[in-house]
């Protein structure tokens, strides 16, 4: 049983006001950490078995049609274990 | 009776509570978040709203507000606290209330008349009001689903502390259709309805919301 | 960095610019240089270009729009008329009330959810401009087919886009439209209006007065939205360095719009500012360029102190970018202290860019070089205006010609059937699905919203003034008969506000059409704003202000026009507002006004694929005196519906099921009168005992009344037919539902 | 400058409509690789330099008390680079 892990993150010249928001209220709280904080989505997908290379096409045409917008999203498909 | 509504960056129905707390008699008090003066207010409402836009979890950020601070002191010593909507979800994230509220499962905002059935009329918010009277109050929320543990939910449960459930149609998913919560107390109350937008029936589907309010002035002047 | 100075462009007139690319014609070149005596700078080219556009010059509408003045009626409402972000009229008791509709068609086709809440962020920063608080919103919109897989995409999104914007700022949706068509596949419409309220002294203007004042932007960081178009222009002047990525699409940050609106109210509050502009299109370029134009002098701005969110912005970027909520402030240097702590206190970043000069020039710095030095009112007033050719279009006569042969019920069963099927259309069925994400409590003062026949909001809580705005537009009969379509939609408007209870006071549109290149576009246009303005005049109504938006076309197919028009009427109190909804039996139930048998352009029509041949007449005398009988008889309509889309068939299906109390009427003429679209006509209910106070208002005002029924059981009984309110309003809400999940 | 990543994901017995909404969309595009999907947060920090023994200490403070809910969340820190 495979995991597949798609992150999806928006394009850096996109307003990210989430992001901004954390990134502001961690000072506030006493974090000085991070000079920026950047906020996106991880979806975790099981499926049965290894997937082939077919099934990897279709992860790959699903990450960029419907679990992100190309517009304003990057995404990055992984495969754990 | 002078009760406190605060405002956050982005509360919206703030102006709205206080009105119905005028309505109901008592005296509304404006508190900022960023100070953590109570103003010699008996009681407090949470209002509703997008609190720091909700970005990152609803209420997650404003529960860490200078105002939070003292409000939450003064709970654990049975202050009257209510928290509607985007309050109900402050006090969850500064776990005065057990649980959490999660994204709706239509995944959709929804703004509707609500029916509720009044389950706990021993708190601090809810006296006024007759055991398993029905009522109608609005619903406005994209996060209104109540989540929480099997554990929590046993002890909500059979401590009364489900305050009002949902009649009808499941808006949102909520365990148990749980629409309100109290702590043990019954001194901190969290409802995910608009009581404030149910004070008249010119501006409201019913005038049932202005209950809460009344049920605490009384409180407080039993009190005094 | 190869900065584009003022003197580099006296040094190297012939440097070649890419003027077409920015979208400017040879000869509107020719005139910028001819304006500036020598080659615009690349900055300077960026301003012009984006402020010469079709979008911020009217340079198409222009001619046309003047009508609103030249046939503008005496109105003594009118405080602030066209020409500034928004009009403002007077509602009494001291209070101006302001209110616009804008179009954010195209960038909600690409990304829908982002492109319908900046139009709401757009729209709302307009009113705010004004002074006003935003008190409410609404969102006329269209789409192509609602079974057309595109619609899926983009009507969710367009819907979440509206509702995330619009609920996170606190504004209730009172109202709006949702019109399918397939001439909006490709091309949807996302109209918003919005509308606010001051007091008369508090309204606020778009003018840089006074020499020495601070030029101060407040909000938002600048980053590269909506810019992807002058990328053009930093991939020349970087000419060593690849053209940047840049986003053409806003990302809006509702929270950000709505601390800045409590931040502006509070420094209005303290009178801290002598004007003020919202940056909407062309940014900066638009926002300076128009306050230097209105005011006494010029500006010199330091655009390096322009707060970046990427730091890679070239400066004609800078000039252009399009981000979201943020606003520009003229401040007297004694109260600059004071305005910066307020927005420090709503954690608003402000900065000074600049000041008013007594000099004639907008002159722009970037790190001490001069990279603009322009006669504002050269970019923001005076760009390029155009007589565009206009010809009425083959299929107008074509039309004309045609018979309309559509079947008409005459059975009970079919008279059933079609009931049920009308309602179950996309276009009349329940708009609930929709609704329900839109926050319509908020604010706790909506005395009615969605589905009434307009939006009526509480101004006063001690004197129960109140504000009634509907907005309207009927594309099919503007397809007919443009003239007559706006006149059209005006009077449907106006007569939803009077059947609230609400008299109509003024008049906002928002005109989406075709391309202007196209004559027969041209040709719906110009006849579109002289009917309106011939209704308006007529109606003693003034039109404030509004917005035009062309292009809407797929390749060559134009949308249909569609006029929409918003009017904003007043209600003393706001406790006799008249609802739609059946609230209990025992009613009469009357038709007022004459009903007819044009089934052109009617959703019946529409239904079996007809267009028709001709829109249907519209006497305004006679809509006035209808206006004038609602009004004066409001007090004894317990409810009160108006006949639109669908027709009567509608209105009595709409009014019985919004309390599910049924009715029972009979009608000698059913198929035309029920499905017939015949404008100036009413449904209302009354007590029996006041029947004679009705008759005496029929009288005094010259308008036909019929009894067609009474109110109660759990039926809909037209004749013989017989329809179960739980059977109808199955059909009536399922099809949303079943469409969109 | 290091990257902090910061993975949120609901608890497993926590209702995630928003997994399912895509897990139920996936067979409907013809893709019928997953068997189950769940849908999280992603959080990408910048900070200068390479996090320090202490800063290591607040990013988890942070990401327990802030980025996530304990109540109803896991959360997993990686640094990157
Ligand atoms: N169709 C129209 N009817 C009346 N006024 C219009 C119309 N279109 C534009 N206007 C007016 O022209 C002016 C400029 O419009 P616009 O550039 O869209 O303003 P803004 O940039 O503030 O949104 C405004 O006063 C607007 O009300
Ligand atoms: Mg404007």
């Amino acid at each position: 049983m495979a995991k597949i892990v798609v992150e999806v993150m928006l394009k850096p010249e996109i307003l990210d006001p989430q992001g901004q928001a954390v990134g502001s209220a961690l000072p506030r709280l006493g974090f000085t950490f991070a000079t920026s904080v950047r906020q996106g989505k991880r979806f975790e997908i099981e499926m049965v078995g290894d997937p082939s290379e077919s099934q990897m096409a279709d992860i790959q045409k699903a990450a960029e049609t419907l679990l992100s917008n190309p517009v304003i999203e990057t995404y990055v498909v992984k495969v754990e274990k | 009776m002078r009760i406190g509504v605060v405002t956050f960056p982005g509360s919206l129905d703030d102006r709205d509570a206080a009105r119905a707390i005028e309505h109901a008699g008592g005296t509304a008090v404006s508190l900022w978040h960023g100070s953590d003066n109570l103003k010699e207010v008996e009681a407090v409402v949470l209002p509703g709203g997008f609190s720091y836009g909700d970005y990152l979890r609803c209420g997650a950020i404003a529960r860490f507000a200078p105002i939070m601070s003292s409000i939450i002191i003064a709970a654990e010593h049975g202050f009257p606290v209510l928290g509607i909507c985007n309050g109900f979800q402050v006090l969850c994230e500064a776990h005065l209330l057990p649980g959490a509220l999660t994204r709706n499962q239509g995944l959709h905002f929804l703004c509707r008349d609500q029916r509720l059935r009044i389950e706990n009329n021993s708190t601090m918010w809810t006296n006024g009001f007759s055991l398993n009277q029905e009522v109608v109050i609005p619903l406005k929320n994209g996060e209104g689903s109540f989540q929480c543990d099997d554990e929590t939910l046993k002890t909500l449960e059979s401590g009364g502390q489900v305050i009002a459930r949902y009649l009808g149609e499941d808006p949102n998913g909520s365990r148990d259709l749980i629409a309100g919560i109290s702590n043990a107390r019954g001194n901190v109350v969290g409802l995910m309805p608009h009581p404030e937008h149910a004070i008249d029936t010119l501006t409201g589907p019913s005038n049932d919301g202005l209950t809460f309010f009344t049920s605490v002035l009384h409180q407080l002047v039993g009190r005094a | 960095m190869n900065l584009d100075t003022v003197s580099q462009a006296q040094i190297d007139p012939d440097h070649v610019q890419p003027f077409r690319e920015l979208g400017l014609k040879d000869d509107e070149y020719f005139r910028i240089k001819e304006i500036l005596g020598r080659r615009p700078t690349s900055s300077e080219l960026a301003m012009y270009s984006v402020m010469w556009s079709e979008h911020c010059s009217y340079k198409s509408s222009k001619v046309h729009l003047r009508q609103f003045g030249e046939k503008a009626p005496h109105s003594e409402a009118l405080l602030v008329g066209i020409g500034e972000n928004a009009g403002v009229v007077d509602i009494g008791q001291g209070y101006a009330v302001t209110f616009k509709i804008e179009s954010h068609n195209h960038p909600s086709f690409v990304e829908p959810y982002q492109g319908a809440a900046t139009g709401v962020g757009g729209i709302v920063r307009d009113i705010l401009t004004m002074g006003a608080r935003p008190i409410a919103v609404m969102d006329p919109l269209r789409f192509g087919l609602a079974q057309a897989p595109d619609t899926k995409r983009v009507l969710p999104g367009i819907v979440a886009g509206i509702g995330g914007y619009g609920n996170c700022l606190g504004l209730p949706n009172i109202g709006g439209e949702i019109v399918f068509d397939e001439t909006y596949a490709g091309n949807p419409l996302v109209n918003a209006l919005c509308v606010g309220v001051m007091r008369h002294e508090d309204i606020k203007l778009a003018k840089a007065h006074g020499t020495g004042n601070l030029v101060v932007l407040f909000g938002a960081k600048t980053g590269g939205d909506g810019i992807g178009g002058v990328s053009v222009l930093a991939s020349e002047t970087f000419n060593d360095a690849k053209p940047t990525k840049r986003p053409s699409v806003q990302v809006g940050d509702p929270f950000a719009e709505k601390v800045l609106i409590e931040c502006c109210l509070e420094i209005f509050h303290e009178d801290l500012v002598v004007g003020i502009q919202d940056l909407g299109g062309a940014g900066l370029s638009c926002a300076t360029s128009e306050l230097a134009s209105a005011g006494s002098g010029g500006m010199n701005i330091q655009l390096e102190k322009v707060p970046l969110r990427d730091p890679s912005l070239s400066p004609e970027e800078i000039l252009m970018s399009e981000s979201q909520e943020r606003m520009c402030a003229i401040v007297e240097p004694s109260n600059i202290n004071r305005f910066l702590a307020i927005c420090k206190k709503w954690d608003v970043t402000a900065t000074v860019i600049g000041e008013v000069t007594d000099g004639e020039r907008l002159n722009i710095t970037f790190n001490g070089e001069l990279i603009v030095h322009v006669p504002p009112r050269t970019v923001a007033h005076e760009g390029p205006v155009y007589n565009r050719p206009f010809a009425e279009p083959d299929y107008i006569a074509k039309l004309a010609a045609s018979t309309v042969d559509v079947p008409l019920p005459i059975t009970a069963a079919e008279i059933k059937d079609a009931v049920l099927k009308l309602m179950a259309s996309p276009n009349l069925a329940d708009k609930t699905w929709v609704t329900s994400q839109y926050d319509r409590y908020v604010q706790g003062n909506t005395i009615l919203a969605q589905p009434e026949d307009s939006g009526v909001v509480r101004i006063d809580e001690q004197t129960h003034l109140g504000v009634a705005i509907s907005t309207d537009a009927n594309a099919r009969w503007s397809y007919l008969n443009p003239y007559e379509g706006a006149k059209l939609a005006l009077a449907e408007s106006c007569r939803n506000i009077a059947t609230s209870g609400a008299k109509p006071l003024a008049v906002t549109n928002c005109l989406n059409f075709g391309s202007p290149e196209d004559p027969g576009v041209m040709w719906q246009f110009a006849e579109t704003v002289r009917g309106l303005a011939d209704a308006c005049l007529e109606l003693g109504l003034p039109v404030t202000g509004g917005n035009v938006s062309f292009y809407n076309q797929t390749g060559t197919v134009a949308i249909l026009p569609t006029p929409v028009i918003g009017v904003l009427g007043v209600i003393q109190d706001v406790r006799e507002r008249t609802p739609m909804g059946i609230a209990k039996a025992g009613l009469d139930l009357y038709l007022i006004g004459q009903a007819g048998e044009n089934f052109s352009g009617s959703e019946w029509a529409y239904l079996h694929g007809v267009m028709g041949n001709q829109a249907p007449e519209l006497n305004l005398d006679v809509e006035q005196r209808l206006i004038n009988l609602l009004l004066e008889g409001q007090s004894i309509f317990e409810s009160a519906h108006d006949v639109s889309n669908g027709g009567v068939a509608a209105t009595l299906s709409e009014m019985v099921l919004r309390h599910k109390i049924g009715a029972k009427v009979s009608l000698e003429n059913p198929a035309p009168t029920l499905f017939a679209e015949t404008p100036g006509q009413v449904v209302v209910a009354i007590e029996p005992t006041s029947t004679n106070d009705l008759v005496a208002l029929a009288g005094k005002f010259q308008i036909p009344i019929l009894r067609i029924g009474t109110s109660g059981g759990e039926n809909l009984i037209i004749n013989d037919a017989d329809i179960s309110l739980v059977e109808l309003n199955q059909a009536f809400t399922e099809t949303f539902p079943k469409l969109f999940g």
